[in-house]
């Protein structure tokens, strides 16, 4: 039996059009730790976008009488063994970080979701299309990278120029290596959605394939896949650290989170600063998004709303 | 208030409230239920969905979720112990040994990983402190008593691999495991279709007479009811509205709801009604404190008093209590005694 | 003293040996553990001298071991020499291992140790001449140092050719004549030796048992000799100096640089590198007369530009510390063909780089970046991946800076970089940039070879497949004369001449730029004596006197 | 059954104006793969020949238990599954036949209201857009047109217009079957298969939508196939009667008749084991409790698919399956035990 | 179940065949040469002669095959020979894969360094599970609780910050600072006595722990949410009304249920341990399958990663299908056929 869901007599409230994204906003506003990973969030990416200015110090600047420095009134992070600011080289390096983050989970995810949804949606592809993320789990990594950047980078580089040529030359391979599990996992739901009654009546009144993917089976599997993006920003934060350490990755000139956390642990003894706040910002950042995946989902479920 | 000084009694509710904390407020699901079953009785529960039916029963357990479930009040004497008082320690020496339970969906109540012969000789192996042998042995008995076929082979079964109704019949068979006093069975053949509750029904009344436990069993199908109890109790939004023996209340309804639940059923006999009565409106808001009668809203025959006061049971005739300012029988306010 | 006394001494190599057979790998760090076992009939000591090992005397002209028209040698082995398995080391050894190494399928990685051979023949069980084809003024390759020592014959008799490959044992349990033997060996990982008792050398080595262990990087190595004395020995520890300074101050280590020829410098491509010129990118197009010019490389005052705004002291101190030199050479050791005629570089000059390039008509443009004819001085400037390196890259992009140079930085994994892949656009020979920049240097101690690398032959380019030794695709017939006339001059003082006037042409043109000259760093611990560091041979050169203090 | 050349059972004799719907011999075998090479190793059979005759504005009831194949023949008959055999005839319109897109063009003809109001209603929609969502697909209403039109509707079944904004949790379960109907009725339907509208309800909203349909059959004279397998509301609603039994119509005939003077024990079991609300006349009455449980319909009993459970089965039912007999006007039996 | 299973084995072989060229062919685009790493003193014919000796000058399609002949057919002949002393064919002339870094057999290496690998990666990986199995249980049913909000914020630190970071930090406290721990893994040390028991334990325990975090922080994720799916579910009520105590009740009944999927998941993971971990195994030197790995492809070492990957493709697949059945077997319901 269904049981009756609290029911407040529709009559008496709601007269005035409600918009979906308010309802999700008032939703969303409820969740604490959403809240506080948005605010977190916001202020990173304002700090990181609107810092440099205001710290004014360029991040390649090299002062060779003040290296390896603590925390002082003219570096408030102090400085790295070449004489880097390290907050000027934060601030630069999240916005990459930050980028890169995003754009490739974002890549990740919609190659993910894509894969998922035809595997899972249209029969006679479930078979290749698992195959083909069985052969994408268990390729090499590196060489893959390798390969990649021999055969993309130069027309890349003519194309969009050297820094944004690497950093889609990047994005992509992160987001083209890291699908896999996004797509198993919305294959699955795809699977249980479309045996749902709700989809064979969309069937019944004639709606076009296309639109029952759109309309129904993806605002329905929406709660894994924000949790993949989550983690998939997490992931991408630190594969692009392992790239650029392994040569792979961004100029040297290039400061990212990840690189600077890397390169900092060698002289975590020396000055603990310039990895400590690397560290905690990627922490910070993976956790607030987090929260604000976990807060989303919740939002976006109209059965949590109005609770 | 009714307390039937019977000694036969097994179960006495008093005044059980039950109130749920959520993010919108407090849902007031049983606001104060009172009543008795007696040894070999069958009292029937009936009411729409949500009206508190099985919080009630829950209530009396402990088995609500809690939190969000809270208890705020009342006593449930049973085998001399309140149980709504009553500890853990003490409330799990009672489940499943004492009381037993079958629950509203029989596809869901079985845990799928474990075999039928488990789950049944669990509460025997810790009631009863059998052997294992023995449990099995008593196992195979207790599918038999409630007709599963082949019963020996079949414990090492998982629920999947039987149909509703069996699983159903073996959910039976684990309420009956400890001989309980007090069998409470919510809504055991709603989810299944009409052979097989006919099935079921059949096997309750040969086990009651068996058996000679005393029954609680709620439902809001009024066919069955009138097929199985020798009581019955009608509530709406947490409150008992009516309780009367069976023919009396289906000859004679006392309060409005009643009434008008009997009428929107459709005949299997005579003649064919034109349209189906219905019961308008919906059902009330529990988030508020109940003041006045809540049925008082969707009542046709409702008046000034009815938005001001809330009725409370009423001894009106032999074996009939109602819940009701309307004199239904007599078509005017009832005279307050 | 009794041999072995000493116990156990740890030897942490980050880049663990993959094999204990130096002809198939010619990695240094294969060439270094194999040299504890395996040994030469020569070897240098740290200064880059030779010393007679397996030899009874090092043969010269004057003793006769040379002949005159110095086209063969004749080695004298010590007596009595015996293999770890107790037989006997003979002349018929060395004979082997030079059929093995020259052998076209062994794939012998240092088969250029025996090149121009005739034949090398066992006069007596204890006699060795080796016979070349031209005349060798240094006849000292085959058999000396950690790249070519002999190996047992009877072990290895049946490995050679294409069966060399399959020889597992045999690779990875050779028998020597040296203080250890190997007892247990896992490909990248840890090799165990135990004191080869019947070493020639009475009380040696001090150790029983040494523990070659591998893996992790440098500074982790670093930190296992200097902060945790896990170890007592570590190698090749190319790190950030203050991390070294710092880990010292626990004053359990001692840090050492040995220094030999190795120099980090910058080349600059006298070619151009323009994508767009298809097969003619960074191609070297015509004789003498240089017919695919770099754009602006080509102009030497950028060239001398570019030296001059370098603080190649800045680089020492951020990235070598005690390890580096400020390098104004090529050939910076032996000492006696180091050159001094090129100082010049030793001290920064911005403002004079920026007179010459005023000079030469490259004006800043708006941004800051110097022009002329649409020229922009914008250079890609490319290395393999590694932090020292990065920091270098980034210093000298902030003084290119000061002269109107705008730079784009680009590092490439070493496996790519050094790779030679004639595939890949990212290798050092193909060079598909303006400046890269790494370390050369050359084995042994003669210069000749490794000077004959930048004559016109040697240009790097598309018909050698890119094999050529000549990066910057530098080319003078003058230098090329010089080279000639070297390869014939047996006189060591002309010879220290015509090196030095090589080197010199080669920096006044600025054909490379130089900057720093390295060595090799290595950790010990206090509680051993003995290790002395040594860039021309094995840095366990002379570990069988290794010993606890 | 297979009685192509007589005339097909359900045909009501008396009206002869042109039958809506026309199922001929319609089949809907599930494959059950196994082995190696997933080669096919049997048929779930849930409609195994079914015909039967349906006229305009008519309510045909299809009763049976549960798993018998009513679902399953009502998504054949909108071809929401591609039927195995047969023929289904809309309005003369061979259905089997048509391309997918004349198909899909004709699909705002035929309705279904779905048997679980929960699932049938995407919880991420709002009921507007639900209802509206088939006149995007069909129609070119747009703006201020479509939102009237789904006013409308919601008016029509007696919901609240301005709860457009609201998603299916926020209703109660015969709200919900109301926003279903409601959506099934945005195209004009002429025919609309109700699939156990009200088993999920609750005994007071059961009434609530059962009136509405009746209403609304009256109002735009609907034609309904009404599945359920609760016998008390289709002899309400219903005047005919289809009873099915593992993927076969065992007995066909108007309600009343049925109700009274049913023929095949399957019926007679059925009916007997609904309860009557009415304590004395339940005490008394004699019932005809079935043993044991459906056949699986991958491995139907030969002959009779009921004389498994059947009290009267003889030999001859395991033999051969019966065939349908007319016993009078429009009632049909398919027993070998009646004549 | 056996057909399906062969079945299943059937389809891998095109899938993995396709798997290896592909493998194949992007190490041989690939632009490292195993030359790579030699001293640039060794000059440009002595490269090319090094290159031919491996064989690398021939086409890449006679390569492949070679190697997949090697793989499918040599290879395990010689694990016949050698572990069970059957000898098939010319034993003398069959050629294996052979490591070009070291000119030894690749699968002596992989079977050389699989010990410490399963060690320390597959430890850590235990712990993992037995760490996050507890803690998901805990925060599952005490959600929102305070322990829950912290579990969630250590689980969300322990993936975002990366392993080379806690070894180095681990190193720099235990090792350095208070020389509790060994800093270098000794894969020579042979546990022969008590003593040398102590001491592999104590060179275990950072890299074992750093891994076990990492692990321990993702799996308590999965935990957790596959708790929560069982705790609301009926048959949850049921065991607790037979009387069932709550620890019972959550050991027996939930935790059957949800390690379902997180046994799959386990499944799953396990190929993963033979692929090593890279970076902590050469933060503590453990020189496991993981280092192999980057060392082969850093000096390009095509044979070693190719039979690296592809066995570790090998493992994917196969651990998919015993993930499938793995599935089957905890789950009745489940059936394959
Ligand atoms: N966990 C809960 N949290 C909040 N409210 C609850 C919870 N459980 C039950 N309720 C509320 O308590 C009231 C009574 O519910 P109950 O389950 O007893 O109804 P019922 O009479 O058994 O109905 P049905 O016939 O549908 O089983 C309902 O209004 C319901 O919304
Ligand atoms: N897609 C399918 N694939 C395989 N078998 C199916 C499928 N759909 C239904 N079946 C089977 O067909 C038979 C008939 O199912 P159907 O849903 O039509 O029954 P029903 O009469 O509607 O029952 P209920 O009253 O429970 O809704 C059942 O045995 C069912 O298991
Ligand atoms: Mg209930
Ligand atoms: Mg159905």
């Amino acid at each position: 039996m269904n049981t009756q869901t609290t029911s407040i007599d529709p009559a008496v409230i709601d007269t005035e059009h409600r918009s979906m994204w308010t309802d999700v906003w008032r939703q969303f506003r409820k969740h604490k730790g959403a809240l506080v990973g948005v605010f977190v969030f916001a202020f990173i990416v304002i700090a990181v976008f609107v810092g440099p200015p205001i710290h004014g110090v360029d991040p390649n600047a090299i002062d060779f009488r003040a290296r390896n420095l603590g925390p002082e009134w003219a570096h408030p992070l102090g400085t790295d063994n070449i004489g880097h600011d390290t907050l000027a080289q934060m601030l630069a390096g999240g916005q990459v970080s930050l980028a890169v983050g995003l754009s490739a989970a974002l890549i990740a995810l919609i190659l993910g979701t894509l894969i998922g949804v035809l595997a899972g949606f249209v029969k006679s592809l479930d078979g290749p299309l698992m195959r083909l993320t069985d052969v994408f789990l268990s390729l090499p990594l590196l060489p893959l990278l390798l390969v990649s950047i021999m055969l993309f980078r130069d027309t890349l580089r003519a194309a969009f120029g050297p820094e944004t040529g690497i950093f889609l030359l990047i994005v992509g391979l992160i987001g083209v290596t890291s699908w896999m599990h996004t797509a198993r996992i919305v294959r699955g739901d795809v699977l249980s959605i479309k045996e749902r009654e709700f989809v064979t009546a969309a069937y019944s009144i004639g709606t076009r394939r296309y639109r029952i993917v759109f309309r129904h089976i993806l605002p329905n599997i929406l709660s894994p896949i924000m949790v993949s993006a989550t983690l998939g920003i997490a992931n991408a934060i630190i594969t692009e650290s392992a790239l650029s350490f392994l040569g792979l990755g961004f100029p040297p000139d290039f400061p990212t989170w990840g690189r600077l956390l890397y390169d900092g642990t060698n002289f975590i003894q020396i000055t603990p600063s310039r990895v400590i706040w690397p560290g905690v910002f990627i922490a910070l950042t993976v956790l607030s998004v987090n929260y604000i995946g976990d807060g989303l989902r919740d939002a976006l479920d109209p059965r949590l709303r109005g609770r | 208030m009714l307390s039937n000084p019977d000694s036969d009694v097994v179960l006495s509710v008093t005044d059980v409230v039950t109130q749920f904390d959520t993010a919108d407020g407090r849902v007031h699901a049983v606001n104060g239920v009172s009543f008795d079953v007696r040894e070999g009785e069958l009292l029937g529960v009936v009411g729409e969905s949500g009206c508190g039916k099985t919080v009630t029963m829950m209530s009396l357990v402990k088995l609500l979720p809690m939190p969000p479930g809270k208890i705020v009040g009342g006593s449930a004497l049973f085998d001399g112990q309140d149980l709504i008082q009553a500890d853990s320690d003490a409330l799990k020496k009672i489940r499943g040994g004492k009381i037993g339970f079958i629950f509203q969906d029989p596809m869901t109540s079985l845990n799928p990983v474990l075999t039928v012969g488990y789950q049944l000789t669990e509460a025997l192996r810790l009631h009863k402190n059998s052997s294992k042998s023995a449990a099995r042995k008593r196992a195979v008995e207790l599918l038999e008593l409630v007709g599963i076929p082949m019963a020996k082979d079949r414990l090492d079964d998982y629920p999947h691999q039987f149909s509703g109704g069996m699983r159903q019949r073996v959910m039976i068979a684990i309420a009956l495991s400890c001989d309980p006093k007090l069998l409470i069975a919510d809504e055991p053949t709603t989810a299944l279709d009409v052979t097989i509750q006919a099935q079921i029904l059949d096997l309750i009344q040969i086990l009651r007479k068996e058996l000679g436990m005393a029954i609680i069993w709620v439902t809001h199908d009024l066919g069955v009811v009138a097929n199985l109890a020798d009581r019955v109790m009608v509530m709406y939004s947490g409150f008992i509205v009516e309780r009367a023996d069976v023919e009396k209340l289906y000859s004679t309804p006392k309060h409005p709801y009643t009434h008008a639940l009997l009428r929107t059923l459709p005949q299997m006999e005579g003649e064919r009604a034109q349209r189906l009565e219905s019961i308008e409106g919906q059902p009330p808001d529990q988030l508020l404190q109940p003041e006045s009668c809540p049925f008082s809203p969707r009542c046709v025959y409702s008046f000034e008093r009815c938005t001001r006061e809330n009725p409370f049971l009423e001894f009106v005739s032999e074996g009939h209590e109602v819940a009701c300012w309307w004199d239904l029988e007599n078509d005017r306010p009832r005279e307050v005694s | 003293a009794e041999r072995g006394r000493d116990g156990e001494l740890r030897l942490l190599y980050w880049q663990a040996p993959s094999t204990m057979m130096p002809y198939l790998s010619g990695g240094t760090k294969e060439l270094e553990a194999s040299s504890v076992v395996i040994e030469p009939l020569a070897r240098y000591d740290n200064d880059g001298k030779m010393h007679p090992w397996l030899a009874e005397e090092i043969p010269t002209v004057a003793n006769g071991g040379v002949s005159e028209d110095l086209k063969s040698i004749t080695w004298k082995i010590k007596p009595g020499i015996k293999w770890s398995d107790g037989s006997e080391l003979t002349s018929a050894d060395a004979v082997f291992t030079y059929e093995y190494c020259s052998h076209p399928d062994t794939g012998c990685t240092s088969s250029n140790y025996f090149n121009d051979i005739v034949s090398v023949d066992a006069l007596d069980p204890h006699t060795i001449q080796i016979n070349f084809t031209v005349a060798k003024p240094f006849p000292y390759a085959p058999f000396v140092g950690y790249n070519a020592p002999i190996m047992q014959k009877a072990q290895f008799d049946g490995c050679i050719g294409a069966k060399a490959q399959e020889c597992t044992e045999q690779n990875f349990y050779p028998i020597g004549t040296g203080p250890f033997k190997v007892v247990d060996f896992k490909p990248n990982d840890v090799i165990v030796f135990e004191a080869n008792e019947l070493y020639r050398e009475e009380g040696q080595p001090a150790f029983s048992k040494l523990l070659f262990k591998g893996g992790g990087d440098a500074t982790s190595a670093a930190r296992s000799v200097l902060e945790t004395s896990e170890m007592h020995y570590a190698w090749n520890l190319q790190v950030e100096p203050e991390i070294l300074t710092k880990m010292a101050e626990a004053g359990k280590g001692t840090i050492i640089a040995g220094f030999g020829t190795s120099v980090e410098r910058l080349m600059g491509n006298f070619t151009n590198p323009d994508p767009d010129l298809g097969d003619d990118r960074a191609e070297y197009l015509g004789g003498n007369n240089n017919r695919n010019p770099h754009p602006f490389l080509s102009d030497y005052a950028v060239r001398r530009a570019l030296s001059l705004a370098i603080d190649r002291q800045i680089l020492v101190d951020a990235g070598y510390g005690s390890a580096g030199k400020v390098g104004c050479n090529v050939l910076p050791a032996p000492a006696i063909y180091a050159s001094n005629a090129n100082d010049e570089c030793k001290t920064q000059n911005v403002d004079e780089a920026n007179r010459i390039l005023d000079e030469a008509g490259w004006v800043r443009g708006s941004d800051g970046v110097r022009e002329k004819n649409g020229v922009r001085l914008s250079i890609l400037y490319q290395t393999s991946t590694n932090s020292v390196r990065q920091g270098t890259q980034a210093f000298i992009k902030e003084m290119w800076k000061a002269i109107g140079v705008e730079t784009e930085l680009r590092n490439l994994s070493a496996s790519v970089f050094f790779g030679g892949d004639p595939g890949s656009p990212d290798t050092y020979q193909k060079f598909y940039a303006d400046i890269e920049m790494y370390t050369n240097n050359f084995s042994g101690t003669d210069p000749e070879t490794y000077m004959a690398n930048w004559t016109c032959k040697q240009v790097s380019r598309r018909a050698n497949t890119w094999g050529g030794g000549n990066m910057p695709r530098w080319c003078n017939p003058d230098y090329d004369a010089l080279s000639a006339e070297m390869s014939t001059t047996a006189d060591l003082d002309d010879r220290i001449r015509l090196a030095k006037a090589m080197n010199d042409m080669l920096m006044q043109d600025y054909a490379m730029i130089p900057l720093v000259h390295r060595g090799g760093v290595s950790a010990f611990s206090n509680v051993i004596e003995g290790p002395r560091g040594n860039e021309w041979d094995s840095e366990l050169w002379n570990i069988a006197e290794w010993h606890l203090r | 059954m297979q009685l192509a050349n007589e005339k097909t059972p359900g045909m009501s004799d008396a009206n002869s104006s042109k039958p809506l719907l026309r199922l001929k011999n319609v089949k809907q075998h599930f494959p059950i793969t196994a082995g190696l090479l997933r080669r096919q190793a049997g048929m779930i059979k849930a409609v195994d020949g079914v015909d039967f005759d349906l006229m305009p504005q008519e309510n045909l009831g299809l009763v049976g238990e549960s798993g018998c194949g009513k679902t399953t023949l009502g998504r054949t008959i909108l071809h929401l599954y591609r039927p195995t055999e047969g023929q289904i005839l809309f309005k003369d319109v061979n259905l089997t036949q048509l391309k997918p897109s004349a198909l899909r063009a004709l699909r705002p003809k035929m309705q279904m209201i779905f048997q679980d109001p929960q699932d049938s209603l995407n919880p991420r929609m709002t009921v507007g857009s639900i209802i509206a969502e088939p006149l995007d697909e069909h129609s070119t209403l747009k703006g201020k047109d479509r939102s009237n039109r789904v006013e409308e509707l919601l008016d029509a079944v007696g919901l609240n217009p301005r709860y457009t904004n609201r998603y299916p949790h926020e209703f109660s379960g015969g709200q919900r079957q109301r926003i279903g109907i409601a959506r099934a009725l945005g195209l004009n339907p002429e025919f609309i298969i109700c699939d156990e509208p009200i088993a999920a309800l609750d005994v007071s909203i059961q009434a609530q939508v059962v009136n509405l349909l009746e209403d609304l059959q009256e109002k735009l004279g609907l034609t309904y196939l009404f599945i359920s397998h609760d016998l008390g509301m289709i002899r309400h609603i219903s005047k005919r009667v289809a009873v099915m039994y593992l993927g076969k119509i065992v007995e066909l005939g108007p309600a009343h008749e049925l109700y009274s003077r049913s023929r095949h024990p399957y019926t007679k079991a059925l009916l007997s084991a609904v309860p009557l609300h009415n304590p004395g006349r339940e005490a008394k009455r004699e019932r005809i409790i079935l043993t044991g449980d459906v056949p699986s319909p991958a491995n139907p009993p030969s002959g009779c698919p009921f004389r498994t459970r059947c009290p009267i089965a003889e030999t001859r039912c395991a033999n051969s399956m019966p065939q349908p007999k007319k016993l009078s006007l429009g009632h049909w039996v398919a027993c070998h035990l009646v004549d | 179940m056996i057909q399906y299973i062969i079945r299943r084995l059937l389809a891998a072989i095109p899938t993995l065949l396709v798997i290896s060229f592909v493998i194949f062919a992007i190490l041989d685009l690939a632009p490292s040469d195993p030359t790579g790493n030699l001293p640039m003193t060794v000059p440009s014919e002595v490269r090319e002669k090094i290159r031919t000796s491996l064989g690398l000058d021939q086409p890449m399609h006679i390569r492949y095959y070679k190697w997949l002949v090697q793989f499918v057919v040599n290879e395990p002949l010689n694990i016949l020979q050698h572990s069970f002393g059957v000898t098939v064919g010319d034993a003398e002339n069959r050629t294996r894969i052979l490591s070009w870094a070291t000119r030894s057999p690749v699968i002596d290496l992989i079977v050389e360094r699989t010990p410490q690998t399963l060690w320390v990666v597959g430890l850590s990986f235990l712990f993992g599970i037995l760490i996050a199995i507890p803690i998901g249980i805990v925060q599952a049913y005490r959600q929102y609780s305070l322990f829950d909000q912290i579990g969630t914020f250590v689980a969300m630190l322990g993936f975002s910050v990366p392993t080379f970071f806690t070894g180095v930090v681990a190193i720099i406290v235990f090792s350095v600072q208070l020389k509790w721990f060994p800093m270098i893994y000794d894969t020579t040390l042979e546990i022969t006595s008590w003593n040398n028991f102590v001491l592999q334990v104590k060179q275990m325990i950072m890299p074992v722990t750093v891994l076990a975090f990492y692990q321990a922080s993702q799996l308590s994720r999965f935990m957790r949410a596959a708790i929560l799916d069982n705790l609301n579910l009926d048959y949850v009520r049921t065991a607790r009304s037979k009387g069932r105590s709550e620890s019972a009740v959550l050991m027996i009944h939930v935790l059957r249920n949800s390690l379902i999927p997180i046994v799959t998941l386990i499944a799953l993971g396990i190929p993963t341990i033979f692929g090593g971990a890279i970076i902590t195994e050469q933060i503590f030197r453990v020189n496991g399958l993981g280092q192999l790995l980057i060392i082969a492809i850093e000096g390009a070492d095509i044979p070693t990663v190719q039979t690296l990957t592809f066995l570790f493709a090998i493992l994917i697949v196969l651990f998919n299908l015993i993930a499938d059945v793995l599935y089957g077997m905890l789950d009745p319901r489940i059936r394959y056929d």
